[in-house]
């Protein structure tokens, strides 16, 4: 059984969800620009906010990995084993996305800059830092890891956080449409990862680590509370948004947000304590 | 290709003295929170009759070492001979290789903040000397050889016991000889 | 902040080391006598500390009131003092630095044989009544004071290069060695709540420190 | 710019003059010579002294003054160059921060109120205790040593000494250990003597009769794996399916106390079969036909496969190759006569090595321990008592020193009145977690005035003592330590200066001596001063030196000597029974009230309301209360277990991990549970062990019952530990 590591659930739950709102913002930077409409102040300072925050959130969550090191101020070697570890390549990814970030940042101050080809630039990055992230835990020692579910889940809690925060913070800005794309987006990602959940654990049966995974994540009230959270709450309240017409309350947004980043932060958590790796089977 | 050393392990002849693991504690005054070199009494279940059966695992060096592929600095490295060295002077403690192994030798020593692991004496060995566990081995159940396909050609020699991990996930570098059982003369039947 | 100056005439003259020098010493004491002898030990660290804070322009703290305050002939105190450091019980700060900077919870440690090679550079070898280990805290806090002890020598023989040299291998025994005290104040802090022990700390921490210093002064 | 030690090249040259203005207290000047051992490394010779089969020669490696590993000696062949696991944890005694450092007293006794004091404050509160008691009471009988097995070193009977040197005092006697088994083996051939472990190489067939030596004697394994390689056959018979048994050919789980029972049942198959080496066993023994002739008329095999619980073919089968394959060894092992019937069986399994020629032979013998190698000079414990002293009445004026049973101390010493005891001296022992009923221990050390305590650790014994002195370990010694089992005798250099103020027993004695001549001249007649080397020097003798083969102590620094006697006991026939042969009928048995012909004495049995055997045998991680509070052996092992068969555990809803409840009468302990098939259903398990910073103690639930015998050769009977008889539930 593994531990409940803070540093990592911060740093790949906040990452992720930097990079969601990168993406997010990039969809919808990319219709405006063809739709060559004149941006209002409105949206200028919306998108000025995401990019902010999108950057602040990438900056505490590299900052938040540092404490899961004994020795943080030598992370940079981190960098240094790209030929196999999928570690090293993480953090190439982050650091270049934060790298271009400083531009997307800079850029995002200029009137009438045109940021659908930033946006999508460090989109790709982003997201290869996601699938980067995702495969260093796809260890062949951790069966419930090793399988396309990390990346998935990875890039799922990008996508639900990342459109939840845009919608949240363009709640004026986005026009009907941007936001219904944004919601339907928000719901999309908590109705796969809940679909996907369900096919994953009948998948974990098949190892007996997986089955001791399963077995610990179905004992725990956290990963319950998880479930009402994280996929029920969320599910009924973005339906409930979708099925209207009208603009979404931006207070329902914001309670819909909190329980997404609740319920994700308590799935990565058990993400981390549940996994079970194969090991000598003996007493100590 | 070059040579891979690695351990045997004699569970016929091994009692679990724990005395290897104590020795390699002994060499390089290790640390409390780690254990190089650990004796796993293997579960009773697993064989036909209940007894107290034994194996010592340091380092496996495998010749698919998951700690060197998932290392982010570079740590570890494998000589010619096939030992797997972890540098400690790299090693950031991101703890991922103790994550990686399926035998838990990679440990976190908590009052360095650093991972360390068996390094096979590669030291004394160099010097013409045993590592300091096989050197303790009071009934010779440990020996370092050569991992070669003569060797597992020899009966008796097992690439695996019961309650170890699949040797296909690294390919390590440790071969067994299997327990053997006595007649036993029971009260519970 | 010590000042070493250099006077128009050449004269070499240093300010507020003797204090910095006659708190190691007192807290040394308090390590060397033990908890039995508190009651002698404590009046001088308190008058050591109250001149130190005066030197270094603060004003009295409120450490030192509580300090001040307490009443150094508690039996109690003794019995958390050996509780705390000494033993028979396992005790949970043990005062030698090896503990704490080695890989391993052991005395007689790498750490321990480099101090015992900073005493031979000047000479000298513990000598006390009981064989304690050579990083043992009374001893090492010896050592510092002694090295301020030297400088400030030279300085008074107006030798300014050898006193400068002095200063710089007290900050590099510091650097080197003393620093374990930071985590031995804060096992301390954990481990205790008797407010002496505490302020004796919080005194650790704020007196046991590189020498900064300024070569001021015309040259 | 910063710099470092190594670019600080100090002025020593002028250091002489300034420093004599600063007041040093814990520095001085450096001496030259000191200086200059720097980096060397110094190689020492060293022996374990612990209570163990394996006494393992060591060699320590010192650099700087400072003790940096521990290796076994290759010039043992016994011990080959290898320890144990607990040998190689020596660096963590003697450098744990947890040692007791100073001495130190504790008022009031319990309290956890310790204040650090002077040697010289600690040796006058001692003498003065000690002076004051003799006035009050008239003599030293008041003051009562308790000492055992916790440093087996010859010069550690200076704590002996240290009670003789002050008058006759009262003494903890006999040992808990292994005494039944010792006067078994006196009655019958007059002593204990065992083969040389390393001629059990050369036997046949090897039976392990309850003897765990993977764990408690791993060393003599080897040579019995060479005996197999040869084609031996290993048999292991005890209740417990052990590490050792484990690897036995042929592992017989007994009814705990009947072994009696299984030899008696062997012996009537060999009589029946007429197997008997008549020759030997008439021409060597007095009483044998007599024997034979109980065991015509008293055994059946069915009825010790009823008593043993070990079918009737099987004891045919080992009757038959015990008996035919020759030589065969066997090695009777401590725990199994730790019974109230334990004494017996191991005299009823003599007989049996008797009758089938088995004693006095290579490859063969009944082995149990032996002294052989034990004849020093006891010069550190052989003290004159003061001029005028005063002490139990014997015949024509004499006194004698007044023993109570160690293995009851606590009634004992209670029940004592005149004069009570008032004052104990405790040293390598830890009587509160070792001995039998815990809480009467605690109730007879709250009813002194004075306890002092020598040690390394602060054990339970400490907690509750009013004044505790520091020990040194092994390396800070001069010592000779010799084996009960092995036929190698070593000596042990000091290799590092004693740690804090730490003092060995005879240093204490010496220091104990000075005080108290202070006080009152001639009030203690051990010598003030002496070399530690000159007292390991005394101790030898020309005997030793002709045994081993040397003219000096000094011949020993070379490495250990092996004993220059027979390796197989009793081969020259010469026994040391009043008639020189085995006593198959023993005189001396029968006048002690006990039977004269090893015939059956029956178990003790478990009853209704405690109807589980608790067993509580040597642990791997440490001997009694050593080794297992150290930091490497706290990470490998850090909590104990209590070992329960699954059909046990599962008739009290106890499942593996839970907290199990164990109690009767006397008090209780909680353990984690392990469900294991290595012990049956009526036997629970759990090793002895401290273990730091826990209540864990398994003598809470163990009676001070006596063992049947034990006082012929050690002055009191055992302890019957193993009849310690229990109730369970889960907690």
């Amino acid at each position: 059984m593994g531990n409940w590591e803070w540093p990592l659930v911060i740093f790949t739950v906040l990452g992720q969800t930097a990079i969601g709102m990168i993406f997010c913002l990039w969809l919808t930077e990319r219709k405006r620009s063809k739709a060559g409409a004149a941006p209002s102040p409105e949206y200028q300072s919306f998108i000025k906010s995401s990019v902010l925050v999108s950057g602040l959130l990438l900056a505490v969550a590299m900052l938040a990995s540092l404490f899961h090191l004994g020795q943080p101020l030598a992370a940079y070697r981190a960098l240094t084993h790209l030929s196999t570890s999928w570690l090293s390549r993480e953090i190439l990814f982050f650091a270049l996305t934060l790298g271009v970030w400083v531009y997307l940042f800079v850029l995002s101050r200029k009137p009438g800059a045109r940021l659908t080809g930033i946006l999508a630039l460090t989109s790709v990055l982003g997201l290869l830092g996601i699938i980067s992230s995702a495969l260093i835990y796809t260890l062949p020692r951790v069966p419930a890891w090793n399988n396309l579910g990390p990346v998935l889940f990875f890039l799922l809690t990008g996508l639900l956080l990342g459109a939840l925060v845009i919608a949240a913070l363009g709640r004026k800005a986005l026009g009907p449409a941007e936001m219904k794309q944004t919601v339907c987006l928000a719901l999309g990602s908590v109705l796969v990862s809940l679909l996907l959940y369900l096919f994953y654990f009948s998948g974990l049966k098949v190892t007996p680590e997986g089955g001791a995974t399963a077995q610990i994540l179905f004992a725990s009230p956290l990963f319950w509370l998880r479930a009402v959270v994280g996929w029920l709450l969320p599910l009924i309240l973005l339906l409930v948004t979708v099925s209207k017409k009208e603009k979404p309350q931006p207070g329902l947004i914001l309670l819909v947000l909190t329980c997404g980043v609740v319920g994700e932060l308590l799935g990565r958590g058990l993400f981390y304590l549940s996994a079970v790796g194969i090991q000598i089977l003996g007493l100590l | 290709m070059s040579k891979q050393l690695g351990f045997l392990h004699n569970s016929e002849k091994c009692v679990g003295c724990r005395g290897c693991e104590m020795a390699c504690k002994n060499e390089y005054q290790s640390d409390a929170s780690v254990r190089w070199r650990q004796v796993y009494q293997l579960r009773e279940e697993d064989f036909a009759l209940p007894t107290r059966i034994f194996i010592s695992v340091g380092c496996n060096h495998c010749q698919n070492p998951e700690c060197l592929r998932v290392c982010p600095v570079g740590a570890y490295s494998k000589r010619v001979d096939g030992i797997v060295i972890h540098d400690q002077e790299r090693c950031i403690g991101c703890k991922l290789c103790t994550m990686a192994c399926p035998y838990n030798r990679p440990q976190y020593n908590t009052t360095v903040k650093k991972v360390e692991k068996c390094n096979l004496c590669y030291e004394r060995l160099d010097r013409g000397e045993k590592p300091a566990c096989v050197a303790a081995c009071v009934l010779e159940a440990l020996e370092v050889v050569e991992i070669n396909e003569e060797l597992d050609y020899k009966t008796g020699v097992l690439k695996t016991l019961p309650g170890m991990p699949d040797p296909k996930i690294t390919n390590p570098s440790i071969r067994f000889i299997g327990p053997k059982q006595g007649v036993q003369i029971r009260r519970d039947v | 902040m010590a000042v070493l100056l250099c006077l128009p005439d050449g004269a070499l003259r240093i300010e507020r080391l003797q204090s910095r020098l006659e708190i190691l010493l007192a807290l040394s004491r308090i390590f060397v006598a033990g908890g039995e002898n508190l009651v002698y030990t404590l009046p001088e660290l308190e008058r050591a500390y109250s001149r130190w804070l005066k030197e270094e322009e603060e004003s009295e703290g409120k450490e030192l009131q509580s300090l001040l305050q307490a009443d150094y002939g508690r039996k109690d105190l003794v019995y958390e003092f050996n509780r705390l450091f000494v033993g028979p019980k396992a005790p949970p700060v043990p005062p030698y630095e090896s503990v704490y900077l080695s890989k391993d919870r052991l005395v007689m440690q790498e750490s321990t044989l480099d101090v015992r090679r900073w005493y031979r550079q000047e000479e000298l070898m513990p000598v006390s009544r009981s064989n304690e280990p050579d990083d043992f805290i009374a001893t090492e806090l010896e050592f510092g004071a002694y090295l301020l002890a030297r400088a400030a020598d030279y300085v008074k023989e107006q030798q300014r290069g050898k006193a400068i040299a002095f200063l710089d291998a007290y900050n590099a025994f510091y650097d080197e060695h003393l620093v374990w005290l930071e985590e031995f104040v804060r096992c301390l802090k954990k481990a205790t709540q008797e407010k002496v022990f505490l302020i004796i700390g919080t005194i650790i921490l704020k007196t046991v420190r590189p020498i900064e210093y300024q070569k001021g002064g015309l040259t | 710019m910063k710099i470092t030690r190594r670019q600080f090249i100090g002025t020593a040259a002028a250091v002489t003059a300034s420093a004599g203005l600063f007041s040093f207290n814990m520095l001085g000047k450096a001496d030259k010579a000191v200086a200059d051992t720097e980096s060397k490394v110094q190689i020492f010779r060293n022996v374990c002294p612990r209570n163990c089969y394996d006494t393992c020669a060591q060699i320590s490696y010192v650099e700087d003054g400072v003790l940096k590993k521990v290796e076994g000696d290759p010039k043992s062949t016994y011990t080959n160059g290898k320890l144990c696991l607990k040998g190689y944890n020596y660096t963590r005694r003697v450098y744990s921060p947890d040692r007791i450092k100073y001495p130190m007293k504790q008022v009031p006794r319990g309290s956890g109120n310790w204040e650090r004091i002077s040697w010289d404050e600690a040796m006058n509160t001692i003498a003065e205790k000690i002076l004051e008691l003799k006035k009050r009471y008239g003599s030293t009988l008041p003051i009562c040593m308790n000492k055992y097995s916790g440093n087996f070193g010859i010069t550690h009977y200076g704590i002996e000494g240290t009670m003789s040197s002050i008058g006759y005092t009262t003494r903890a006697v006999g040992t808990p250990c292994w005494p039944a088994g010792i006067d078994a083996q006196t009655y019958d051939f007059g002593t204990i003597i065992n083969n040389d472990p390393e001629d059990l190489a050369n036997s046949n067939y090897i039976i392990l009769w309850g003897s765990n030596c993977a764990w408690t004697g791993i060393h003599s394994l080897p040579f019995i794996m060479k005996a197999r390689e040869r084609g031996a056959k290993i048999v292991a018979i005890d209740p417990i399916l052990t590490s050792t048994a484990s690897k036995a050919d042929l592992y017989i789980q007994i009814k705990p106390s009947t072994d009696g029972a299984l030899a008696l049942g062997m012996a009537k198959y060999i009589l029946d079969n007429d197997l008997v080496d008549w020759e030997y066993a008439t021409a060597n023994s007095i009483g044998f036909e007599e024997w034979v002739d109980y065991v015509r008329k008293n055994i059946t095999l069915d009825w010790a496969a009823e008593k043993t619980g070990v079918p009737k073919d099987v004891i045919i089968q080992l009757a038959r190759e015990y008996a035919t394959t020759k030589p065969a060894a066997i090695w009777v092992g401590y725990g199994m006569q730790r019974h109230t019937n334990g004494g017996q069986n191991v005299r009823i399994i003599d007989a049996l090595g008797v009758m089938t020629g088995n004693v006095g032979k290579s490859g063969g013998g009944v082995n149990y321990a032996h002294l052989e190698t034990w004849g020093f000079n006891y010069h550190a414990m052989s003290m004159p008592v003061p001029e005028g002293s005063v002490g139990v009445p014997g015949p024509n004026g004499t006194y004698s020193d007044r023993a109570v049973n160690m293995n009851n101390f606590a009634a004992e010493v209670q029940a004592l009145t005149d004069p009570p005891v008032k004052m104990l001296w405790i040293a390598a022992r830890n009587p509160v977690s070792q001995d039998p009923d815990t809480n009467d221990i605690i109730k007879m050390f709250n009813s002194m005035e004075l306890v002092v305590t020598v040690d390394s650790f602060f054990n339970k014994t400490v907690e509750l003592s009013d004044i505790v002195l520091p020990a040194t370990t092994h390396f800070e010694d001069w010592d000779v330590m010799a084996s009960y089992w092995h036929y190698w005798v070593g000596i042990n250099q000091r290799a590092i200066e004693p740690m804090y103020e730490a003092k060995s027993d005879v240093e204490i004695a010496m220091a104990l001596s000075k005080a108290m001549n202070a006080l009152e001249p001639g009030s203690c007649t051990y010598p003030t001063e002496g070399d530690p080397e000159e007292w390991v020097a005394k101790e030898f003798n020309d005997g030793i030196h002709s045994m081993l083969g040397i003219s000096s102590y000094k011949d020993l620094l070379d490495g250990p000597r092996k004993a220059k006697i027979s390796p197989v006991a009793w081969a020259d026939g010469q026994f040391r029974t009043p008639s020189g042969k085995i006593e198959i009928r023993c005189e001396r048995a029968a006048q002690n009230g006990l039977p004269a012909l090893p015939v059956w004495v029956e178990e003790l049995k478990t009853s209704a309301q405690y109807p589980i055997r608790f067993m509580t045998p040597h642990p791997q991680h440490g001997i009694h209360s050593q080794f297992q509070n150290l930091d490497w052996m706290m990470a490998a092992n850090p909590e104990p277990v209590v070992e329960i068969h699954p059909e046990l555990a599962a008739q009290y809803g106890i499942g593996e991990g839970d907290m199990v409840r164990i109690y009767n009468d006397l008090g209780e302990v909680k353990i984690k549970a392990h469900l294991t098939r290595t012990t049956s259903p009526d036997v629970i398990v759990s090793y002895e062990a401290w273990y730091k910073d826990s209540p864990f103690n398994v003598n809470y639930t163990v009676k001070a019952i006596p063992a049947d015998m034990g006082k012929l050769a050690t002055g009191m009977d055992g302890i019957a530990f193993h009849d310690n008889f229990v109730a369970i539930e889960k907690a």
